[in-house]
């Protein structure tokens, strides 16, 4: 098969799978998760296929010579709107990391939503399933149910791939804003999964509403790119001279060049959909769906997608940036993304459930990724993309699996205590121990534990291109948010998995079957190996050794429009640094949680100030004196500053003041102008607003003619203006 | 040969009298025929424009087999409800059916 | 000059025939005015060379719709019946509209500088199969091709549906909400 | 006469130049040379409908071992004029209430639809129909005849005529599907909708090539016209004459001309697309000679129908109409698909080869259907002639306890 027919067979097999299943297979549990995940596998190997292809290429000649195929979309005069496929070495990389995530949460999934145990004793659909009784050796015990809903999970995440592969294969912004929406829908479906769940619903709809905030800003940016230029297409609008003209013609707002402020609207989009600040609020929310989605939609696949929309739309920002007359977009990216890094990594200090933390974390890395982006170290972001994809989906995963294994503890014991919640587990790496040290190998990653893992690689580069290129500010946040990171995550893995159960529902749970276990494995050597891929050249001794391969070959695809940098000296304070906080992060992680010995104990940060006393008998005054110099003032930063001052007191106070003033004058309204006005003149009034009803009420005639002659007079009127002005100017 | 003028006056005047018909009459059926005649009109126009102005193109005839297209699944999804709301009402006067009345 | 002629009379005839489609109290009698107008619209293509449409007019509109409408109407008792007014109270309404619209349409080909121009060049002999070949190239018009294919498949469906189901309710109206509680 | 005979066109040019040398002008002369092209191709087939009708009944008589119009002239072969002349002198009766318009329009749509069809028919190489869409001329002129029927039943203000009218229009339309299917097949085989080209086309002839297509062809055709065993339209012993019950006299008559003429009609039509229409020896040389065959080939294929007639029952309605859907147009696609898949692969062998080709995937299909109506014949309820009826059964009763005797 050619390149291209493969590309364009890339999306298909999942959506085929999502109406096979929706129309066909959706009785049969093993039918349906066969269909996807064959589905799913047959894109993967289409994707392995052409990674391979296009690592024959070679990055140069495929950044000239991208494969490319497209048909006529819809004929036009001037302008052929085309649908399209396009391969590129940042879409190979792209298409790499999404094949191989997307392929190990199907086959997680089953696992995940307990294929093979019996039907819950009173399971309904809209619910996560209950537990089944069954009896084994003459005594009844709980065990897991099937989900209710099984085929229908994986039709929807059939079509989330498609959405997904459709984004990423596509050749122009349309389809890919296709690609956007169809997940954007998906997440809704799958986040609003259990839908008889007041949260969930609340969730999905959040979600929802959020992101459409981002959609239209995105929207707007393609409907003003295609007016600008007459094309969507990425080889169209990505040519120098476009963009040179694009860049140096003035946009009506802000300052900018139309360059810039097209850039800034589908920055929007990226806001929206990777959930930066402010619009990051749906994202933790969205855990209220099953564990594989929030592997799928905060690892793998749409969250990724709109760092992959503002990654490829690059040489549109950096040309906007080039030229100083206009403001550029790049430093409100970098500010965005810096900030956004350093807020959720306090949020997260601060979080015990354990899908929320790592919610908060992907927020934050993603910040990363923004502001890279922002600071023009475009190749460090798509690295940090690709690596944060596969140890943020190892995480879930095994946060998953972690779950999924305490509530096997807690149906087990009926207990009634929270299975997400970390001060209810501990010891959990001699129960769980695949779920552990994939679990520790991915926080590791996530943490930039120095030299072995991938996050340290991605981490680092962004770290070194914020120093070299003298962005102190957007460097400094970011260390200190990598330190947050590194904290957290070891306070997560401190609480999960080391010390001793807190619960009987902990000593109780099981290592979770293969269909999990197998995903985590899988992703946790990518988690470590992909980093080896892209050592930067400057590092002592591996830089020589180990090849530069990422950077030549993302970097390939803008060469056109970016002037490779004279080759800037680097230093090795960024690497130091991120030595430093990664490490120091996973230390005073370990220290300041490891002394967590019971479920109702209260987090060693969040003492108030009474208990210190007793905390002061204790041997750990090293704790102490973290707590006292980093840990607390970060505490505070998360609680009181960011959570409580900023977003309770500052957001929701702004929130309650309109609340309470619109109430206030309801009242006054109400008292003073209202109530006399009905003693008044209430009758009067009345029958005043029945009379205009009753006139208005014959527009509404429910008539179909009558409206139709409505629509046509209008129309012929607004033809006689649009005739009368196009004659008379 | 004929102007190009002569198809337009024709196709305008199948235009409004469909309009007319499917403003005016009674009975669903006879609104459907006036849309079909609003159909024509366009479908005569297309053809007439693809003669005289860009015979060696595809794009009006393509047109015009899309709108026979369209007029087909439209009559298809309009006698089916007229035949669906015959049953429900025991009336297909468009008039009559105003459930939507405010 | 026959074109000419031809050209005078069916579009006379066709004219007729709406006003016989939109005004006739008795729907067959409508249906067969709206039928001599499609059959007028297939000669009108026929002079302005379009075969393939002139044949498709007649087997679609004529063979498929006019048909389905005839029957449609065959179907449900009483309907084809002529009693009562053919028009509800308010079509002067739409004569006001219909005009405007008339008087608007007229001006603007009236005014148009390119409606009494010549075709700029014949047609290819060869045109039908050309055309057969754009409808299925993949650079041609498939998508549009295809896509009208896959709306008359969901019309049909949607059609069956509609029409299948749903038992008629006694007496003129189902009865509202709130007069029910009234 | 010898150049007639090669090339029946010098009779057109002859005739032109004597209406040129009369003053009139070009155009108008080849307007009137249409007209009367269109005369002659009326005519022709309205006068040989006066033998076809006496035909019909003779055989018809002999199948049934009688004997058949025999008293007006040789064999009674003036017995059709008799008939033309009684319907001509009889009251011609309009009942109350019909719509005078369309009910004295149906009947002469009923004719022309039926000589709308001859246009398209190539007579002979370069006789007769040359249109570049003709198959979907043929398809859209057999519209007018549902039409006329339609208009007939609904203008009588008659319930039986509108009865049947409907049942016409629903068995038209339910056929008019596999025949459309079926044509595909021929014009996919010449790659061409121009009649005369698939005459051309058929150095072998199509029977050969697809014999099970021209099988569903003639049966859909008959079904088309409304002949036995599908002559629902005016079953009389459930609707009276269906749809002309309230015509007569000679608005009947057309109706009965139309019917006749149609029949030859598909005749000529089977011969066209799948016997070869106008070859045989010699008909490229001499033109003329091609009608002959034509004719006969047609004629052919009319005994066959009129055989059809004299031997079939009648089927019911809802057989009819499953017939159609369920198995015809199933049938008819699983053909098109096949042929059109095959011939992609086979057109280049050569002309024998490819026939055996489509010859062979016929069998197989027929093999492959009738082993599936077999299957499903096998799971129909057996029909019940007579239930065993409840009947008052008599009492168990006690058993004599050996107290007798």
């Amino acid at each position: 098969m050619t390149n291209e027919l493969l590309l364009w067979l890339l999306p298909l097999p999942p959506l085929l799978a999502f109406a096979l299943i929706v129309l066909f297979l959706n009785k049969s549990n093993k039918a349906s998760h066969t269909v996807a995940i064959l589905s799913v596998v047959l894109s993967w190997l289409g994707s392995m296929v052409l990674f391979l292809r296009a690592l024959g290429i070679g990055a140069e000649a495929l950044a000239e010579h991208p494969m490319h195929d497209s048909l006529v979309w819809l004929p036009g005069k001037t302008s052929l709107l085309r649908i399209g496929v396009y391969l590129d070495p940042l879409t190979a990389v792209t298409l790499f990391f999404v094949a191989w995530t997307i392929v190990m949460i199907f086959v997680y999934s089953v696992g995940y939503h307990n294929y093979g145990q019996p039907k819950g004793d009173h399971d309904e659909k809209g619910y996560p399933p209950h537990g089944a009784t069954v009896e084994e050796h003459g005594h009844k015990h709980k065990v897991p149910s099937i989900e209710p809903m099984y085929a229908r999970f994986f039709a929807f995440v059939s079509l989330f791939a498609f959405g997904m592969y459709l984004l990423v294969v596509s050749d122009n912004l349309l389809t890919l804003f296709a690609g956007w929406e169809i997940m954007g829908l998906c997440s809704f479906l799958l986040i609003g999964f259990w839908f008889k769940k007041e949260s969930a619903r609340a969730a999905a709809i959040k979600a929802f509403m959020t992101t459409r905030v981002g959609d239209v800003f995105m929207l707007l940016g393609i409907a003003y790119l295609y007016v600008a230029t007459g094309s969507l297409a990425y080889t169209d609008v990505f040519n120098p001279e476009v963009l040179h003209q694009l860049a140096h013609s003035p946009a009506p707002v802000l300052g900018m060049s139309v360059a810039g402020f097209i850039g800034l609207l589908l920055f929007i989009g990226t806001v929206g959909k990777s959930a930066q600040w402010p619009l990051h609020v749906w994202l933790p929310d969205a855990m209220e769906g099953p564990t594989p989605v929030s592997a799928m939609i905060h690892a793998a696949t749409m969250v990724s997608a709109g760092v992959y929309l503002i990654i490829r739309v690059f040489p549109l920002l950096h040309a906007a940036a080039e030229v100083p007359e206009f403001l550029s977009p790049m430093p409100i990216i970098a500010f965005i993304g810096a900030f956004t890094a350093l807020f959720a990594a306090t949020i997260a200090v601060a979080q015990n459930d354990i899908k929320r933390v790592l919610a908060y974390s992907t927020i934050s890395q993603l910040g990363y990724m923004v502001a890279a982006v922002g600071i023009g170290a475009y190749v460090a972001a798509a690295f940090h993309l690709v690596t944060h994809a596969f140890f943020k989906a190892l995480l879930f995963l095994g946060s998953g699996s972690v779950i999924h294994g305490m509530e096997h503890g807690v149906l087990h014991t009926g207990e009634r205590i929270d299975p997400q919640n970390m001060y209810n587990m501990g010891g959990l790496r001699r129960k769980m121990p695949i779920t552990f040290w994939t679990f520790l190998i991915g926080g590791f990653a996530l943490a930039g534990f120095p030299v072995v893992t991938a996050g340290f690689w991605s981490k680092d580069e962004i770290l070194g291109e914020a120093f070299a290129g003298h962005h102190m500010g957007v460097f400094w946040t970011l260390a200190v948010a990598a330190l947050l990171t590194a904290f957290y995550t070891m306070r997560q893995i401190t609480l999960t998995f080391l010390g001793e159960p807190r619960t009987e529902a902990a000593k109780h749970a099981h290592e979770t079957p293969w269909t999990m276990t197998v995903p985590l494995m899988v992703l946790s050597v990518f988690a470590v190996g992909y980093g080896w891929v892209g050592v930067p050249k400057y590092f002592p001794v591996l830089g020589g050794l180990l090849p530069h391969w990422f950077q030549e070959w993302v970097g390939a695809v803008f060469h056109l429009y970016v002037k490779e940098e004279q080759a800037v000296s680097h230093s090795l304070v960024p690497l130091l640094v991120s030595i430093l906080v990664s490490l120091g992060g996973l230390a005073l992680g370990y220290v300041v949680y490891r002394g967590v010995t019971r479920a109702d104990q209260p987090d060693p940060l969040a003492r108030p100030l009474g208990p210190i006393f007793t905390l002061l008998k204790n041997k750990y005054y090293f704790d102490e004196l973290y707590a006292f110099l980093f840990v607390r003032p970060a505490y505070w930063l998360a609680e009181v500053f960011t959570f409580r001052w900023l977003d309770r007191t500052v957001i929701d106070g702004i929130l309650h003041a309109v609340a309470r003033l619109s109430w206030n004058l309801g009242q006054f309204l109400r008292n003073y102008i209202d109530l006399p006005l009905i003693n008044g003149f209430g009758d009067a009034l009345g029958e005043g607003a029945k009379g205009f009803g009753r006139l208005f009420r014959a527009i509404q005639s429910g008539r179909v003619q009558h409206y139709m002659l409505v629509a046509l007079a209008h129309v012929v009127a607004f033809l006689m203006l649009v005739y009368y002005y196009a004659t008379m100017s | 040969m004929i102007p190009l003028g002569a198809y337009l006056m024709v196709s305008a005047a199948l235009f409004v009298i469909g309009a007319f018909g499917a403003l005016a009459r009674k009975s669903a059926v006879a609104i459907l025929i006036g849309l079909e005649l609003m159909f024509n009109a366009a479908l005569l126009n297309a053809v007439a424009f693809w003669r005289y102005l860009h015979p060696q193109g595809f794009d009006g005839t393509v047109f015009a087999i899309v709108i026979l297209a369209v007029a087909a699944a439209e009559v298809a999804v309009g006698l089916a409800l007229f035949i669906a709301v015959y049953r429900r009402f025991g009336t297909a006067e468009a008039d009559e059916i105003a459930l939507l009345r405010g | 000059m026959v074109a000419y002629w031809i050209f005078a009379l069916v579009s006379l005839l066709m004219v007729l025939a709406a006003l016989v489609a939109v005004t006739n109290r008795n729907l067959v009698r409508a249906t067969m005015g709206l039928v001599l107008v499609l059959f007028g619209n297939a000669v009108l293509f026929v002079l302005l060379e379009a075969y393939f449409l002139a044949v498709a007019q007649v087997i679609i509109y004529i063979g498929a719709i006019a048909i389905l409408i005839v029957f449609a109407i065959m179907l449900t008792r009483h309907v084809g019946d002529a009693w009562g007014p053919a028009f509800h109270r308010a079509w002067a309404w739409a004569v006001v509209v219909a005009g405007g619209l008339a008087v608007g349409l007229l001006f603007w080909i009236a005014h148009w500088p390119a409606a009494d121009g010549k075709a700029k060049s014949p047609v290819d002999p060869q045109y039908t199969k050309l055309l057969g070949k754009a409808l299925v190239a993949p650079d041609g018009y498939v998508i549009p091709f295809e896509v009208a294919s896959a709306l008359l498949l969901a019309a049909l469906i949607g059609a069956i549906y509609v029409a299948w189901g749903g038992r008629r309710v006694k007496g003129p109206y189902p009865q509202r909400s709130e007069e029910k509680e009234a | 006469m010898g150049a007639f005979l090669r090339d029946p066109s010098v009779l057109v040019e002859a005739l032109r130049t004597l209406f040129l040398g009369w003053g009139l002008s070009p155009g108008l002369t080849t307007l009137l040379l249409y007209v009367l092209g269109g005369l002659v191709l009326a005519t022709g087939p309205m006068l040989w409908v006066i033998f076809l009708i006496w035909f019909e009944r003779k055989a018809v008589a002999r199948f049934q071992d009688r004997l058949g119009p025999n008293r007006v002239g040789k064999f009674g072969l003036l017995q059709p004029f008799a008939d033309v002349l009684k319907l001509l002198t009889k009251e011609d009766i309009i009942p109350a209430g019909v719509d005078p318009i369309l009910y004295w329009a149906a009947p002469i749509l009923s004719v022309a639809g039926v000589l709308l069809l001859w246009p398209a028919v190539p007579l002979g190489l370069g006789i007769g129909g040359n249109i570049n869409v003709g198959v979907l001329y043929l398809i859209a002129a057999g519209t007018v005849g549902t039409f006329a029927i339609f208009l007939a039943g609904w203008s009588s203000n008659n319930k039986y005529a509108l009865l049947g009218a409907m049942r016409t229009v629903a068995q038209l339309v339910s056929y008019e599907v596999p025949m459309v299917l079926i044509l595909l097949i021929p014009v996919l085989l010449a790659r061409s909708m121009n009649m005369q080209d698939i005459v051309r086309a058929q150095d072998v002839w199509f029977i050969v090539y697809v014999p099970l297509a021209a099988l569903i062809f003639l049966i859909v055709s008959i079904a088309e016209i409304g002949r036995t065993p599908f002559d629902l339209l005016e079953a009389e012993s459930e609707i009276i004459a269906g749809f002309h019950t309230e015509y007569s006299g000679m608005k009947f008559a057309m109706f009965f001309a139309g019917e006749f003429l149609h029949a030859f009609t598909i005749g000529i039509l089977t011969a066209v697309f799948f016997l070869g229409g106008w070859r045989g020896p010699g008909a490229e040389t001499y033109p003329v000679l091609g009608i002959l065959y034509l004719w006969l080939k047609g004629f052919l294929v009319y005994f066959v129908v009129v055989w059809m007639r004299a031997t079939h029952p009648r089927i019911r309605i809802d057989h009819l109409l499953n017939f159609s859907w369920k198995f015809l147009t199933p049938l008819a696609l699983v053909l098109l698909v096949v042929a059109a898949l095959l011939d992609k692969v086979v057109v280049d062998l050569g002309t024998w080869p490819r026939a055996l080709a489509h010859l062979v995937s016929h069998g197989v299909v027929l093999a492959v259907t009738l082993q599936i109506v077999r299957a499903w014949a096998r799971r129909l309820p057996r029909p019940v002639v007579s239930e065993p009826r409840p009947v008052a059964r008599p009492q168990p009763q006690p058993q004599p306890t050996g107290t007798g005797d």
